[in-house]
């Protein structure tokens, strides 16, 4: 199969930086979730960075909701840097640009909530 | 589901009209299956550029049929992967009209609701996004045979 | 042609089946016109992606279905415009099947030859695209009321 | 409508190099056939650059076949440069990698047939 989302992981120090490129959809946005997930399970903070996102749907938007919902509860930072103005229209309308930690760079050490 | 399984067998006879109806630009046939809808965005994303539409309502006009593809393969076809989705494209002078219809049970639109903003959890983005992404959202009366036909307009800018 | 213009008042009558057969991955419907083309192309270039075809598979895959859309707008519609031109495609195991389908005059598979390659002048060279292009391509019987039914097939690779 | 192919005309003294960017298709094919002849019936010697091609058919080729043969008959030269690889293909199917003289850099003062 065609694989239409690339992730890539650097783990610094505490950190997760999770670098995404290609098409968030309903086709792997289940991939998605599952490695936010697994990330926060083994108490990382996670910085999603979208540089490489070109396209992005409302069940990919879903996926970081519920990584930054487990981040949450399990006292975590999260936050997403680089969002292509395409995904900052998306999270604009779900409202969620108040929400997510935005960040210019995909620093590690990022202050974060 | 009986009444869609038994129409299967006529699948080999279903016969198009020879010709299209002139401000038709493409009908896509799809399985009502998530692989699929990159071949949606591709399409949509062609017609966009060719009518003339700038970058940002391409991509408005690619995410709102994207999830409506979506919510037919979630929602009305449920589990059914095998459920044809037709996304009919016409360009009307200076809109872009995408019909997306399917073969499901008709749905009450009354039920299509999102959920509300301040209530933080997944799901429930896609009607928005549809309804932020085009000029116009309406179901319309569906062709005979067919369920539900989901009607997005774009004026071309 | 007056037999296709008797049919199109049934344009909005065409009922396709509520499902796909399950190997299909879609079914383009456009009009024979130039315009079209980037559409055609925009959808094969997301199957072949998907497909896991190369980007060279890809690209091939690609020229073969324009050239075919070509050769049915320019030789079996001539100047009919607003005829239908249907591409099928279908993933079957380790191969792509792209069918392109029209409605136009049986054609005489005999009648179509590639100009030789020493005689340097503009045209005859879109059949020597396709046949380089995919691994088969051959007429099908046309399901009934198609004119032709061109079936290209390339492997996955 | 949404404009496919782009070209742009330079004329260095007695040469035009038309630079192509986008689509080669049947839709446009036509309007390269008209601005190949239009430059040599000015009595220009003629350079596609075709660096930003992102497909050609059997329809462009053949208006480069007609440009080509009316430098021939003209006494003006005639020639393709950067042609990229998918381009190539199709020049080579129809053997014309053969024919037409090939450059790997858009240089006004070629050296042609
Ligand atoms: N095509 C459809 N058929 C049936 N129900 C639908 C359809 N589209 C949307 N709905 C209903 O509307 C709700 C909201 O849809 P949406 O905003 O797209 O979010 P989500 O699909 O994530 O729930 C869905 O949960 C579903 O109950
Ligand atoms: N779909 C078709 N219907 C009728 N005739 C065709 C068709 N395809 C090709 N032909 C015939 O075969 C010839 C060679 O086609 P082709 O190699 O594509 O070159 P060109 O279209 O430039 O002439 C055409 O000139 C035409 O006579």
């Amino acid at each position: 199969m065609g694989r239409m989302l690339e992730m890539r992981r650097d783990r610094h120090a505490n950190t997760t930086i999770l670098s995404l490129s290609g098409e968030v959809d309903l086709h792997v946005s289940g991939e998605l979730r599952q490695a936010l997930l697994d990330e926060l399970s083994q108490d990382r903070d996670v910085l999603i960075d979208m540089e490489g996102v070109g396209y992005i749907d409302s069940s990919g938007i879903a996926s970081m909701i519920e990584g930054f919902q487990r981040a949450r509860k399990a006292g975590r930072r999260f936050a997403l840097a680089r969002v292509p103005e395409s995904a900052m229209r998306v999270l604009r309308i779900a409202q969620l640009d108040r929400v997510f930690l935005l960040l210019d760079t995909p620093d590690p050490d990022f202050e974060g909530r | 589901m009986t009444a869609s399984k038994a129409f299967a067998a006529a699948d080999g006879d279903s016969r198009p009209s020879p010709t299209m109806a002139s401000d038709t630009v493409f009908e896509l046939h799809l399985a009502a299956r998530s692989r699929t809808l990159k071949i949606v965005r591709a399409a949509v994303t062609a017609l966009g550029e060719d009518a003339g539409c700038s970058l940002k309502a391409t991509e408005e006009l690619v995410s709102a049929v994207d999830e409506a593809c979506q919510n037919v393969i979630r929602h009305a076809y449920k589990k059914e992967c095998d459920g044809r989705i037709v996304i009919k494209a016409s360009c009307e002078g200076d809109r872009l009209v995408l019909r997306v219809v399917d073969f499901a049970e008709p749905v009450d639109p009354e039920k299509i609701r999102p959920r509300p903003l301040d209530e933080l959890r997944p799901g429930g983005i896609g009607t928005r996004v549809i309804r932020a992404c085009v000029d116009e959202v309406a179901f319309e009366t569906p062709q005979q045979g067919a369920g539900n036909c989901l009607r997005l307009i774009k004026r071309i800018s």
